[in-house]
């Protein structure tokens, strides 16, 4: 295939970013600003809300923290996959590499469990 | 149709990549320091830990010294990792550079007397002003720090000497993640601290991405990830050329990202400001010389054939680069922003050198690396050293009659300033000229055009650093003004150690220039 | 003789000694400065001689000490060469320095920051020492960069003065711009010629095309006037009077001022290839000479007026260095004996201020010779000598000068001549103004001032001795320089003389309107002065009613003289001052504009990135189209 | 089938996630457009690497997959503390730092 297909890929990128642009100056410039208390208000009815209680500092941090560990020993699959399927040519060197690799991800797991990363409390 | 996977199987068949362990010395020997470091984090007690820390990080960064410089006196220049890795000249400079101003930064870092527990603090996610803030307020701060530390220098090792694009991305995600958390974690003004941060990350993901996209449009033009490759197939390829030039375009964008090139410096000013001073002189030292140490090898090893391309266009950048730094610089109130545009106009005459194309282009800009690096970091230690009872004071009326108060600390600025300034017989003067002629020595017009604009900023940029200058020394001190703190041997170390290098590249940088000049070839 | 960077080395010590020792140094720090400068002046003599044993071909010698830059085909070293004009240099900078150092051990004797002050003087002495000896424009660079910090941290040294510190900035500021025609220059020379040695541009300045060195000489003629204090970059040298005055004598007079007629008279051989180059020297020369002897006549501050006529008399100098052929050693011969009386001007007009409590008003003086007798008798000779009344030294190096603008062919040569000779007549007249005023007529002190006193030895032997070089050393100097200096000028090729008027009869002329305006100036200022504003004590009053009298001549001599001169003061503060201002002005309103930019948003930041990423693959697309 | 369209799609991917990133104001949506940005260029490297007929594209692909699953931590570690600082994701909220 020829890759001259590829100019009206960069135009689109070009006319689509130009777009941005355009549209987010002329906001800017044309629309009017006049903020004012109640604009700036929360649209709804009742006393003034809060996401959380004052003076609290409760925050469901936990379910957080779980997804960004999960995260990271999510990663290891993406290494560890392919090395199995070409477990044998890889050999000794791709063992040696591979349990250096999740050395490393051990070494991070350490910090967590014993910075209390792991508390569910 | 094989599948991926069985074409990845026969190829790992023919070759395992050999790898020699002395040149990946400097990387490995940081990485291995920074797992250590974390190790420490997770079994050792609290009140070691700053301790043990400090002194893991300096040795590790000692050590990693000594393997470059016996990568360098020993293996001959090679590729490794299947060219994955190039051990050459600029690279094994650059690496050195890094870690000493690396070493530098760390004993800023490390500083623990200005305040109690060091400019850092433990957990920057508990709200300002609350009870847990208050407690933490009285405890030694985060000590993270160090295992981050040596994560990015780490990564800025791996930066200089990637010779794929791929490396070379990955090293870049590496010492730039680290440096988005140290952002956030000062000990004062969390919330600009914070704020600097997000600023920093999610710009830096944003130039990443355009890196990627680059990548991948780079290497649909020439087939492959390899430095090299771009190169041959640069003038051979049949491939779409907007293929090649939309990918050096967006790679182009994130590089001069990290360098703070006008118009991808708009993160520098803010970032400076509000990032921990001790992070600010590491970024503002070690990250300048890591992205133009891999712009370097982008232009010289992968594009050098398309240079008449690039050299209008980069060129451009630079002219705007020097002109937007010095201009803005002159109405900075705030030392830290006023220094981030300086850094910003240095980026341009960097960019100077860098666009000569030749191999003057490449030694001088390696020395202006060092010179510039040990001159900033030193700025950034006075800045963290006068203070009032909020933290730094930063703002420059502040800073009034503070020569009478404190001259030490105020002439050494002086000092430093004349150096940014240009003035003979301080690195500065030596680094520019040395940037500036290597760019004439080319005589190419546009590179007329740079120099010119260069000795204009630099004229422009002598108005700020006047003013802090007169600021310290001419007028009246203000009322309960700032003192100068009473640090430790750490800062006062790092202080000297870059007002000396300053003045030693002035006066006498024929060594260093000719270990530049020895350095500056990139393998092919 | 190879050790001659001894001459730098020891004041560099010096100073670098009195810095670090702090408050240990303060009893007898000055007395180290003094004496490191005197044991350079020895030196200098020394090596001098020998320098003088050798053949005339063969009179340099050249060193270097240590490479600087080797970037690829830039090879710079730290290099020195001490040839016949570097040791003209040396020993005015070492003689005169010396012995204004020992005047300045008596000056500051009652200021706090006296060891600071000889500190800041003696990295001057070495800095200069440098400017002179260095063998390539970069070495010459660094002297040039060094005497002019030097000098910025001289002017401010009594920085709780507001003035002090305003001076101060407005010198590093105006002298940034001439050092940045210097740097560019430098920059061309090495982008043509490869190289930055002395003796490398001498030889390759041949293969250069006219524009270049057009280009070069221009540019370092911006230079020139940044340090000289020439039009248009005159403004910051009056201002610098706000340093002691010492520091006026040695910098502002003697030496540094006269770094731009160096440059010129060591860049002879891209001169000499581009006439267009020497005739904007010339033009420069000219324009300010008659500018400065002006606005000298209009000055009522004693350091003022002596500053204008510093201004002048190196306006003598670049017209000596831009006629070019023989008349570089007329204007090194002029640089020289002005150096000496120049120096000893300041002094006596330090020794007079000393007096009376630092007063600098002209016009509050009067009657002083009877209580300063040796102050008068110097200042009297260097006043002399100044206006060059032959036998005293100005007449030699003066005149010449004249009579070689006379010689140059055309109409230029009337112009110029012209101008030289008024120059010559208003010097005239405001220096006896200036002297009349100060040591004769009726007494105009202030009430506080009772009796005046002559300052103590150390202060009056300096004086003398200049007195001596203003009487002695011109004839002394044109007799010996011209041969003295002729390998280091030897391309300079002779221009045809057009000889408008004969020797004799420029040198009658010359004489002549010196000593009319000089006696014009006595007639005038002889009872007082009339421009008195604010009334004070009786004695001004009735001087200034005397003078009121006298209407003729304030109506003949004076209105006319008055509107130029506050024309061109004007001119001076307003216009070229403003000029300053405004660039200044228009960076710092386009920084604040271009600032908003700056709009701490991060999706505006990442608006800033993406459309320069489009710009850049946009102009990525256009050269690769275009 | 033309591979040549999946580089369109690419293409379109990274647009919208570069205009994501202009006009949205939450910190995570935001940081959610740069992530729909290495995705599209994931795509792209994919398609060229089976163009091309190498795996390194596929090979970047995969690296570039850890990277942003790194970034996706230390970003949210960030708009996390900010939040609990200032109760508030909005980006435009953040604005201490300028001019």
């Amino acid at each position: 295939m020829s890759l001259s297909a590829y100019v009206p890929i960069l135009f689109l990128f070009a006319l689509a970013a130009a777009f941005a642009l355009f549209s987010v100056g002329v906001s800017q410039i044309v629309g009017p600003k006049r903020a004012n208390r109640a604009k700036l208000e929360a649209y709804e009815c009742g006393i003034e809300p809060s996401p959380e209680p004052v003076g609290g500092g409760r925050f469901p941090v936990r379910f957080f923290l779980v997804a960004m560990l999960f995260i990271v020993f999510d990663i290891e699959i993406i290494f560890l996959y392919p090395w199995a399927v070409s477990f044998n040519a890889l050999g000794l060197f791709g063992f040696v590499e591979m349990l250096l690799f999740i050395g490393t991800v051990l070494i991070a797991y350490a910090y967590v469990w014993r910075r209390g990363g792991l508390d569910w409390d | 149709m094989t599948t991926a996977v069985d074409v990845l199987a026969q190829e790992l068949q023919i070759r395992l990549p050999a790898l020699d362990y002395l040149a990946m010395g400097p990387m490995l020997v940081l990485f291995g320091g920074a797992c250590l470091g974390v190790l420490v984090e997770a079994f050792a007690t609290r009140r070691s830990r700053p301790f043990l820390q400090f002194w893991l990080s300096l040795i590790a960064l000692v050590a990693a010294l000594v393997t470059v410089v016996r990568a360098a006196n020993n293996s001959p220049q090679a590729f490794t990792a299947d060219t994955a890795i190039a051990v050459d000249g600029p690279a094994l400079f650059l690496q050195g550079t890094v870690i000493v101003l690396g070493m530098v930064a760390l004993l800023l870092m490390g500083e623990r007397r200005i305040d109690k527990g060091g400019p850092f603090v433990a957990r920057a996610s508990v709200p300002v002003g609350g009870e847990a803030d208050r407690r933490q307020a009285r405890e030694s701060g985060s000590t993270e720090v160090f295992p981050l530390t040596l994560f990015a220098l780490g990564g800025m090792t791996l930066f200089v000497a990637a010779n794929d694009l791929l490396t070379m991305f990955v090293a870049l995600e590496v010492f730039s993640l680290p440096l988005y958390l140290l952002c956030a974690l000062a000990r004062r003004r969390r919330l600009i601290s914070q704020e600097a941060a997000l600023k920093y990350f999610l710009l830096g993901a944003f130039a990443s991405a355009f890196f990627v996209f680059g990548t991948a449009l780079l290497y649909g033009f020439a087939g492959t990830l390899r430095l090299g490759g771009i190169h041959t197939a640069a003038l051979g390829s049949t491939a779409n050329p907007l293929l090649l030039f939309g990918g050096i375009a967006l790679i182009a964008v994130a590089l001069l990202f990290k360098v703070a090139a006008v118009p991808f410096h708009v993160w520098t000013p803010d970032v400076y400001q509000g990032a921990p001073t001790p992070v600010t002189a590491f970024m503002a030292a070690c990250t300048k010389a890591a992205a133009i140490g891999a712009l370097l090898r982008v232009l010289y090893v992968a594009l050098d054939r398309v240079r008449w391309d690039i050299e209008p266009v980069i060129g451009a950048v630079a002219i705007l680069t020097m002109l937007v730094g010095a201009v803005l610089a002159v109405t900075q109130t705030d030392i830290k922003r006023l220094l981030a545009y300086s850094s910003i106009a240095n980026a341009g005459y960097l960019l100077v050198g860098a666009l000569a194309f030749s191999r003057e282009g490449v030694s001088s800009s390696l020395f202006y690396l060092a010179a510039y690096g040990f001159t900033v970091v030193a700025a950034f230690a006075v800045v963290a050293l006068v203070r009032d009872e909020d933290g730094e004071a930063t703002h420059l009326r502040r800073w009034a009659g503070l020569g009478r108060r404190s001259p030490v600390v105020a002439g050494l600025f002086t000092f430093l300033l004349l150096a940014f300034a240009g003035i003979p017989l301080t690195s500065g003067f030596t680094s520019k000229f040395a940037v500036f002629s290597a760019a004439l020595g080319t005589s190419g017009q546009w590179q007329v055009a740079m120099v010119i604009a260069g000795v204009v900023t630099s004229m422009v940029l002598a108005f700020p650093y006047l003013r802090v200058v007169v600021m310290m020394w001419l007028s009246e001190p203000v009322e309960n003004g700032p003192m100068v703190a009473n640090a430790g041997t750490l800062t006062w170390t790092a202080l000297w150690v870059g007002a000396f290098a300053t003045l030693v590249l002035g006066v006498y940088p024929a060594p260093v220039l000719d270990l530049a000049h020895k350095a500056a070839e990139f393998l092919q | 003789m190879n050790s001659f960077w001894l001459l730098i080395a020891i004041p560099l010590a010096s100073a670098a000694i009195l810095l670090l020792l702090g408050r240990w140094a303060d009893r007898w720090g000055h007395w180290l400065g003094v004496l490191s400068v005197g044991v350079a002046f020895g030196l200098a003599v020394s090596y001098f001689v020998q320098l003088r044993g050798l053949p005339a071909d063969d009179r340099s010698a050249e060193i270097d000490l240590f490479p600087f830059l080797h970037v690829g085909s830039l090879q710079v070293d730290f290099g020195l060469l001490f040839d016949p004009l570097s040791a003209v240099f040396v020993l005015l900078i070492t003689g005169v320095g010396f012995l204004i150092h020992v005047y300045a051990v008596g000056y500051m004797a009652h200021d706090p920051k006296r060891r600071t002050f000889f500190a800041y003087f003696n990295l001057f002495v070495a800095a200069m020492l440098l400017l002179v000896l260095g063998n390539n424009y970069v070495m010459l660079y660094f002297g040039w960069e060094g005497v002019g910090l030097a000098s910025y941290l001289l002017i401010s040294f009594w920085y709780t003065r507001n003035s002090a510190a305003t001076a101060g900035k407005k010198a590093f500021l105006m002298n940034r711009v001439g050092d940045a025609g210097l740097a560019i220059a430098i920059f061309i020379m090495f982008a043509t010629l490869g190289t930055v040695d002395y003796s490398g541009v001498a030889e390759g300045v041949a293969r250069l095309s006219s524009g270049v060195t057009l280009a070069i000489g221009l540019l370092l003629l911006i230079g020139a006037c940044g340090k000289s204090g020439q039009f248009p970059l005159q403004a910051w040298l009056p201002d610098a009077m706000e340093g002691p005055t010492p520091v006026s004598a040695l910098i502002h007079a003697a030496t540094m001022v006269t770094a731009g007629v160096y440059l010129i008279a060591r860049s002879n051989p891209i001169f000499n290839a581009n006439p267009t180059a020497q005739a904007f020297v010339v033009a420069i020369g000219a324009i300010t000479l008659v500018m400065g002897a002006i606005i000298g006549c209009a000055k009522d501050d004693i350091k003022r007026v002596l500053a204008w006529s510093t201004v002048s008399q190196i306006g003598y100098m670049f017209l000596g260095v831009g006629l070019g052929g023989g008349a570089y050693a007329l204007a090194l011969i002029h640089l020289l004996a002005h150096g000496f009386f120049k120096a000893g001007l300041f002094l006596g007009a330090g020794s007079v201020m000393h007096g009376m409590r630092d007063q600098v008003d002209i016009r509050r003086f009067g009657g002083l010779w009877k209580y300063m007798k040796i102050t008068w008798a110097t200042f009297g000779l260097a006043w002399l000598a100044i206006i060059g009344l032959p036998p005293l030294s100005g007449y030699y190096s003066k005149e010449p000068i004249i009579a070689a603008a006379f010689d140059r062919p055309g109409w230029t040569g009337w112009l110029y001549g012209g101008a030289a000779l008024l120059g010559a007549a208003l010097t005239a007249f405001y220096m006896t103004r200036l002297f009349v005023l100060t040591f004769h007529g009726p007494k105009r002190w202030t009430e506080e001032i009772e009796h005046p006193h002559e300052s103590p030895p150390i202060m009056t032997v300096p004086l003398i001795l200049l007195a001596f070089g203003s009487v002695g050393a011109g004839y002394l100097l044109s007799t010996s320089v011209p041969d003295w200096l002729t390998p280091v000028f030897e391309g300079a090729h002779e221009g045809e003389g057009a000889h408008h008027l004969s020797h004799a009869a420029v040198t009658w002329l010359s004489i002549v309107v010196t000593v009319l305006g000089a006696l014009l100036a006595w007639a005038l200022f002889r009872r007082g002065t009339a421009l008195v504003e604010q009334p004070a004590g009786a004695l001004v009053r009735a001087a200034r009613r005397n003078l009121y009298g006298d209407a003729f001549n304030e109506t003949v001599f004076e209105k006319p003289g008055l509107y130029l001169t506050r024309a061109l003061v004007y001119f001076d503060n307003k216009g070229l001052d403003g000029l300053v201002n405004g660039l200044a002005a228009l960076v710092g309103g386009g920084s604040s504009r271009l600032g908003r930019t700056q709009t701490g948003f991060v999706r505006s930041y990442a608006l800033s990135m993406l459309g320069g990423a489009l710009l850049v693959a946009v102009a990525f697309l256009v050269v690769r189209l275009g | 089938m033309q591979p040549g369209y999946y580089i369109v799609l690419a293409a379109l991917l990274f647009t919208i996630g570069a205009v994501g990133v202009l006009i949205r104001r939450n910190a995570i949506v935001l940081f959610m457009c740069i992530e729909l940005m290495l995705n599209a260029s994931n795509l792209a490297l994919v398609t060229f690497g089976r163009i091309n007929g190498t795996l390194d594209g596929q090979i970047m692909a995969f690296f570039v997959m850890v990277v942003a699953a790194a970034e996706v931590v230390v970003g949210l570690a960030i708009i996390m503390s900010i939040f609990r600082t200032r109760r508030s994701a909005s980006v435009d909220d953040a604005n201490l730092l300028r001019y």
